[in-house]
């Protein structure tokens, strides 16, 4: 049963979502439709790999297509609902329409779109990914540098833990190649500066909750010393963060995890997380959908160098989440807003 | 008493039913959207068709016994994999890795025959966990480093890609292959000892006893030849993919099932073939590719397909079995081993 | 005769299986191009001797000759090669292939080359007099046709003797005739034949020798010129052992329980009207396939009939499912144990008490065990049924205590009108004596029983009164006291 | 061995008395070859693990099978009916979209919530009841079709982006994160539900019913039995179980995403399958499911503990199921044979 304490807690902390949440539906609902552009009657496609599961997810997919409206394009939106399978049937399904001129994607898969991706660019138009890369060199890639986060995280890990110390690492499919360039460069920055981190414990929880958070028990039934934990990113840190309230290690032991969404503020609030390593998640996509208009303007052709245009992180604390500033790198303007015209 | 007679009459319908909704579904997609009939999409439409078409007609067969696999999207997969490793990450000679992944696919199929009729396990719990213990592999082995590398690489070697995206005469590859592979099946279920064989094991098992039929080696043989199609689909989807991930071919099984039971195969053995299939496949085909056209979110895809696999499902109920509508049938029908109503 | 100069020769087959000697010591002999009958009770060993030919069992004792080699019968496609070929009773062919690839089935070579197979096939089909078309699907034949189709099957291996078992069974008179002239003819061309049938007067007709099977041994064997039906008929009887005493005095009936009136169903009850009264034992006699075990299932709400009435105590009922009937106050126990009736991978208790869950209920309604053991043991006792354990596999129990069990459960539901088919079947003598005894107990309570059996014998020591059924029809309904056994069977064969 | 009348059954009994004595070992590792199995692991890993039999790591053992075990038990009633249901994972989702959209609505309406998860569940079981018996198609096939109907149900009108149940539901997320004197009320759940299963199937007519339906329906019919009312009842409880999985998954992590984990199908069928549960009907007990649940959860447990690489987790799985499997259908054909 729950002490009067936990729930005066329970109510604060309810309260402080509760704003948060209206705070991300701020901002007008509907963009400014421009007099006069270049690309009214021209249509953006987009490959969204999910609008729904997640929400940040849905902030990616809301900003990139209110600024492609702002830029008075006309929007296909698709949706793959995380089925590698019908993500490049989506591209495909885009490369048939004659009418699109440029596709701005966040791929599932590092490799599984290589062939649709080409095929779209092979009639001349481009196509810019976002967030995570894939290896085919598309037109372009807006997102963070998960390499260069790799290495920020181990850094910011041996300062936290004061240069020594067990860490466990929780991902989430690891197979995903941010997973695999973020552990590289995490392992490769341990190694070079000889960091007294040593990982103890590397499990995935498939971006499921519960399962996370029966890894987490695990892990600290069987390292009680462990000091600082790494959870891949969103919701399945949400179990993590879980376990650690239920083994009342929440503050005791250090967490940190990628992105700075809502999962993100949620745990700095409730005290699961030490730090997350974020970067403008509304200004990310919004630069990809720019990046995608210039190169139409530009008149690109397949073979031309791709441009990847790598996003600043930022480093996320319960400190300083509430500044607004910080608080837009996660809720951006226009979250909340959901119509999109299909065709 | 003359069932056959009605049942003739009406799986005649049921299969001209089937050419009229293709035919439909063709037109109303064509005209609801305008690119729906581009050249771009129709190719890409019957590369995918011809890669579910030639996984299929394996399945038809198995099927015609009264057993079922559901291991095909699996042994696809795995087999792309090993296409992918071999051609990309070890460089092997083509006709070489075409050979091995073909006897791959096989000896898979082999095993699931064994398991199905040696050791007399329910043929769809059989290839189920060929199915489990396939994707395990494949987890394993596409989070190798080597994997990785391969997977990332974006081949240049044209006679590969021709493979699954080359055109003779203006018709992609793989549809020219399945035609052979159709027009070969067709032939030895028509003009061979096999094609009896097979119909009188899954429509009389005691006639073919009697007759001497080679019962087991039959089966095993039957479900190899699945295997090996399974295969033949998975060097397509290789090469046209030029990449492979733990989850390719991940849920074809159900497709397969349905576009084999719509084109009035029954689960219940011996009767059916492979031209039905054959308009199964470009149905589910068109229905699939048109509503990704039309950008139709993918949980009212399923919604669609499921709807159809229980018409398909409920139509070879009460026409394949008539006769014996009176006793419903029991789970054991499909999953008893029949050496076991030997006596 | 020297054996060189018989087609076929059989000496000394002897076939048992555990319990039961199926076939004793049977000599047979057919000359080339000989019809010969083979006639017997159900039971009698008809079935097992060819089986035994056709090669399906391996005698235990005894030589076959085939023109006077000496062969053995490894299995059916052995027996082919060797020139036996047998037309089974139920269809044996494939309904999706067409009549040509029935026909070669097993036999073609592995291209077939269709013009050819359809070719060899229609000049079989010609020399039959049959005009179908090769290439049709044989889902399509009537019952006739596929008979045809059999013989052509038998012929397309070349065989030397053909058995046919019941061929004629589904046919109408006119395709009977016409059968009969197709078989004299392939006969003519020096095949022998092995002709099992129920219809004597068929047997006597077409045949030119008969051998009558009495319970495995050969009753007879004579030209079917020294012979007429009825002599027929006496040697199938032969003397049986009265395995029970008649009763002396006759239970004196009550109540009319049962009246049917007009009974139909498919094609295997025709207009079967007859009525049932408390305290009375009626046997149910005919053949299998008689339409006697079909009747019953109408009676027990296992089949619903297509036409005709059912009156339980003079009060219409619409019996939907058994367990509708079972509320009517009708039990049956069926042929098949294992498929209809015994749950064998539960234990004897369990399968003793399914029918009487509600007596069961304890403390909150669930299931006492205690009140289980006490109400299972009770069944079994007054069962006398004999199991080291009520907690045991019923899969392990005797055939006779199976049945008891079953008899059992039917009775702790206190039915008054209880069908009993085949009660004996499969059971060992000892238990044979009790369950009859225990059926005239039953009658004497006032209960109103219907048996059903193969082994007249049995109809005739038990009942009052004797329903004859013949291709679905009941012919005749007598007395016991005044029915003799010969009479009865020449009732029930044509 | 009184009253036995025939030489046949004399041999029988003589067969039983010597089952008691010298093949007695063999007979009796053959009854008990999981309880076996289970000892034999348990004793390998204590030893290798010091860690391993430690109360914490047990609670966490039972937790972790939590969900899976209450799925498992719905799953048995329905295979003992000789049937069979794919449909159970896409019914927890639903199951779970449901509460959390209730508590959601209400942070105070806990116990409206928990009910309406197993509610909906037990509704879509009858659905798939229906459907299998009334128009007799296999209910293999069946269940996959209406599973992907359920999931997109629940994803198309029940659920929203990542449900977050509001903190101030205590009483509902208590019931996934809380605890008595340290042990979590998921265990509880698990522990309820398998003693009702344990009643319902031993000490209920519905049971008794159900082994019988699912030995012989045709027996069952002649028997008098409502056999097909029986098979409905059992795809029943099956849904109501996912339901109450899929409130317990919700409780647990405090919210919901629309990401489907298929791996729960796989677990769940592995950890039946293992119990002993025959997929020709009438066969399984709950203690036999009981330790199929812990066999598979302290291997999963064991092999967390030792950090093996993930893919191993469900290669050993499928082995497993394939061992299992093996043995049953090889057993049934000799029996048949």
């Amino acid at each position: 049963m729950m002490t009067i304490k936990t729930k005066i807690l329970a109510s604060f902390l309810c309260l402080a979502t509760a704003g948060v949440a209206r705070a991300a539906i701020a901002g007008e609902a509907e963009p400014l439709t421009p007099a006069y552009s270049d690309f009214q009657g021209k249509t953006i496609g987009f490959a969204f790999p999910d609008r729904q599961s997640m929400n940040i997810q849905k902030v990616f997919r809301d900003n990139a297509v209110y600024r492609a409206r702002e830029l008075g394009w006309k929007v296909i939106e698709t949706d793959a609902k995380w089925d590698v399978g019908t993500q490049s049937k989506n591209i495909l399904s885009l490369a048939a329409r004659s009418d699109v001129a440029g596709i701005v994607m966040l791929s599932i898969d590092y490799v599984a779109n290589n062939n649709a991706v080409k095929q779209f660019e092979a009639t001349g138009r481009p196509v810019v990914v976002y967030h995570m890369g894939i290896s085919y060199p598309s037109a372009g890639h807006v997102g963070p540098n998960f390499y260069q986060m790799g290495r920020l995280f181990a850094k910011t890990m041996t300062e936290d833990l004061g240069g020594k110390g067990k860490i466990a690492l929780i991902l989430g499919d690891p197979n995903s190649q941010s997973a695999v360039d973020d552990l590289r460069g995490m392992k490769e920055w341990l190694k070079e500066n000889k960091s007294g981190l040593e990982i103890v414990f590397e499990q995935p929880a498939n971006w499921d909750a519960e399962k996370a958070k029966q890894v987490t028990k695990t892990l600290l039934q069987q390292h009680p010393d462990v000091a600082g934990i790494w959870c891949n990113w969103d919701v399945q840190c949400v179990g993590m963060g879980q376990a650690l309230k239920e083994a009342g290690q929440v503050g005791k032991i250090k967490t940190w995890t990628e992105a700075a969404s809502d999962v993100c503020f949620t745990g700095l609030q409730e005290g699961y997380f030490t730090k997350c390593i974020g970067w403008d998640t509304r200004d990310q996509v919004r630069r990809a959908v720019d990046l995608v208009s210039m190169l139409v303007e530009s008149g690109w052709k397949q073979g031309d160098k791709g441009i990847v245009w790598n996003v600043p992180l930022y480093i996320v604390t319960k400190d300083n989440m509430n500044d607004p500033r910080v608080h837009r790198l996660a809720f951006g303007e226009h979250s909340g807003y959901v119509s999109g015209e299909s065709n | 008493m003359n069932w056959p007679g009605l049942r003739r009459v009406d799986k005649f319908l049921l299969k001209n039913q089937l050419a009229v909704l293709a035919v439909l579904a063709f037109v109303f997609f064509a005209l609801v959207s305008p690119f729906f009939a581009s050249a771009f999409n129709l190719q890409n439409l019957a590369r995918e068709g011809a890669e579910l078409g030639i996984v299929c007609v394996g399945a038809t067969l198995v099927l015609l016994l009264g057993r079922l696999d559901i291991s095909v999207g699996a042994v696809l997969g795995m087999s792309a994999l090993i296409v992918i490793l071999g051609c990309k990450a070890f460089a092997l000679p083509l006709p070489l890795l075409v050979v091995v992944v073909l006897l791959f696919g096989a000896g898979i199929g082999a095993i699931n025959g064994v398991l199905s009729s040696v050791v007399g396990i329910p043929s769809f719990i059989a290839t189920l966990i060929s199915l489990v213990i396939l994707r395990g592999v494949m987890q394993w082995a596409s989070s190798t480093e080597i994997m990785r590398t391969a997977n990332s690489a974006v081949s240049t070697d044209h006679v590969f890609l021709a493979i699954g995206n080359g055109v003779f005469a203006g018709i992609p590859t793989s549809v020219l292959v399945l035609a052979v592979l159709f027009a070969a099946t067709i032939l030895v279920l028509r003009f061979t000892r096999i094609g009896t064989s097979i119909y009188a094991l899954g429509g009389n098992f005691q006639a073919a006893l009697r007759a001497g039929l080679r019962v087991t080696a039959l089966e095993i043989g039957v479900f190899a030849f699945a295997g090996f199609c399974s295969a033949l689909a998975g060097i397509f989807l290789a090469s046209r993919l030029d990449s492979v991930t733990y989850q390719t071919g991940q849920y074809l099984e159900f497709y397969v099932l349905i576009a084999v039971i719509l084109g009035g195969t029954s689960i219940a053995g011996g009767v059916g073939g492979v031209w039905g299939t054959l308009l199964g496949v470009a149905f589910i085909g068109i229905l699939n590719n048109g509503m990704v056209m039309l950008t139709v979110d993918r949980d009212y895809q399923d919604v669609v397909i499921a709807a159809f696999l229980v018409f398909a499902l409920v139509g070879d109920q009460y026409l394949n079995r008539r006769g014996e509508t009176a006793r419903r049938w029991q789970l054991a029908d499909l999953w008893t081993p029949r050496q076991a109503k030997r006596r | 005769m020297t054996s060189a100069a018989l087609r076929l020769e059989a000496r000394g087959i002897t076939k048992s299986f555990p319990g039961v000697r199926a076939v004793a010591n049977v000599d047979l002999a057919l000359m080339p191009g000989e019809i010969h009958a083979l006639v017997g009770e159900n039971g009698s060993g008809k079935s097992t001797l060819c089986m035994v030919f056709s090669g399906i069992y391996r005698p235990d004792s005894g030589i076959i000759f085939i023109d006077g080699a000496m062969v053995r019968p490894e299995n059916p496609r052995h027996a082919q090669a060797l020139g036996i070929s047998m037309m089974y009773q139920e269809s044996n062919l494939v309904p999706e292939l067409t009549v040509a690839q029935n026909v070669a089935l097993g036999h073609d070579p592995f291209l077939t080359r269709q013009a050819a197979l359809v070719e060899s096939v229609a000049a079989i089909l010609r020399r039959l007099k049959f005009d179908v078309d090769p290439r049709m699907k044989a889902a399509t034949l009537g019952g006739a046709q596929m008979q045809m189709v059999e013989i052509a099957k038998a012929l397309y291996t070349r065989s030397k003797v053909i058995i046919m078992d019941e061929p004629t069974a589904a046919l109408s008179a006119s395709e009977v005739q016409r059968l009969h002239d197709v078989i004299r003819e392939i006969a003519a061309s020096g095949i022998a034949i092995i002709y099992i049938s129920h219809a004597l007067e068929e047997a006597l007709a077409l045949a030119d020798r008969v051998t009558v099977l009495r319970d495995g041994e050969v009753a007879a064997c004579r030209s079917t010129s020294e012979l007429c039906r009825e002599d027929l008929v006496h040697l199938m009887v032969g003397q049986h052992v009265e395995i029970v005493q008649r009763p002396t005095t006759r239970a004196k009936r009550g109540a009319e329980l049962v009246r049917t009136m007009g009974l139909c169903w498919r094609d295997r009850v025709r207009d079967a009207s007859f009525s049932l009264y408390a305290g009375e034992i009626v046997g149910l006699a005919g053949l299998i396939g008689s339409g006697r075990t079909e009747v019953a299932s109408l009676l027990a709400g296992i089949n619903r009939p297509d036409g005709g009435q059912i009156f339980v105590r003079s009060r219409e009922v619409d019996l939907r499912s058994p367990r509708d009937a079972l509320g009517h106050g009708i039990a049956i126990l069926t042929e098949n144990r294992k498929e209809e009736g015994l749950f064998l991978p539960l234990s004897v208790a369990h399968n003793l008490t399914i029918g009487i869950l509600s007596r069961l209920r304890g403390i909150m309604g669930l299931l006492s065990p205690a009140r289980e053991r006490e109400e299972a043991r009770a069944i079994a006792d007054r069962l006398r049924l004999s199991t080291p354990s009520l907690q045991i596999d019923v899969r392990s129990l005797s055939g006779g205590n199976q049945q008891k069990l079953l008899i059992g459960r039917m009775l702790v539901r206190e039915p008054d009108i209880l069908i009993f088919d085949e009660p004996t079947k499969g059971v060992d003598v000892g238990a044979i004596a009790e369950i009859h005894h225990l059926i005239r107990e039953l009658a004497s309570r006032g209960k109103g029983i219907l048996v059903i059996s193969s082994y007249l014998p049995e109809i005739m020591a038990l009942s009052d009164r004797i329903l004859v059924m013949r291709g679905g029809e009941i012919v005749q309904d007598i007395d016991a006291a005044d029915a003799s056994t010969d009479a009865v069977i020449s009732r029930a064969f044509v | 061995m009184e009253g036995l009348s025939t030489p046949a059954e004399l041999a029988r009994a003589a067969r039983f008395q010597r089952a008691r004595g010298a093949r007695a070992l063999f007979a009796w590792a053959g009854r008990n070859a999981l309880t076996l199995i289970f000892l034999a692991l348990c004793i390998l890993l204590s030893a290798a693990l010091p860690t391993f039999l430690t109360l914490g790591n047990w609670t966490i053992i039972l937790q972790s099978s939590a969900i899976i075990g209450v799925m498992g038990f719905g799953l048995s009633f329905v295979m003992i009916s000789g049937s069979f249901d794919l449909s159970f994972a896409a019914t927890m989702l639903l199951a779970g979209a449901v509460s959390a959209r209730i508590i959601m609505l209400d942070d105070q309406a806990t116990v409206l919530a928990l009910l309406a998860g197993p509610l909906a569940g037990a509704v879509v079981g009858v659905l798939n009841g229906t459907v299998v018996v009334v128009t007799g198609i296999s209910p293999l096939l069946a269940t996959i079709a209406t599973a992907m109907l359920i999931r997109a149900f629940a994803v198309l009108y029940v659920m929203q982006t990542w449900m977050e149940i509001p903190r101030s539901a205590a009483s509902f997320l208590w019931l996934g994160q809380g605890s008595l004197r340290g042990i979590p009320i998921s265990i509880f759940l698990l522990a309820g539900v398998a003693a009702a299963s344990f009643i319902l199937l031993n000490r209920t007519g519905f049971g008794r019913m159900l082994y019988a339906v699912g030995a012989s329906p045709r027996a069952a019919r002649v028997a008098g039995l409502r056999d097909e009312a029986v098979r409905i009842g059992a795809f029943m409880i099956c849904g109501a179980c996912a339901g109450i999985a899929g409130v317990i998954n919700v409780s647990s992590v405090g919210g919901l995403s629309a990401v489907f984990n298929i791996s729960y199908l796989y677990d769940v069928i592995t950890v039946v399958v293992v119990g002993g549960v025959s997929f020709f009907g009438g066969v399984g007990t709950v203690y036999g499911v009981a330790l199929g649940l812990l066999i598979i959860g302290v291997l999963k447990n064991a092999m967390i503990i030792l950090n093996t690489p993930y893919y191993a987790q469900s290669m050993v799985g499928g082995v497993f199921l394939l061992l299992a499997i093996g043995l049953d259908s090889w057993l049934r054909k000799r029996r048949a044979g």
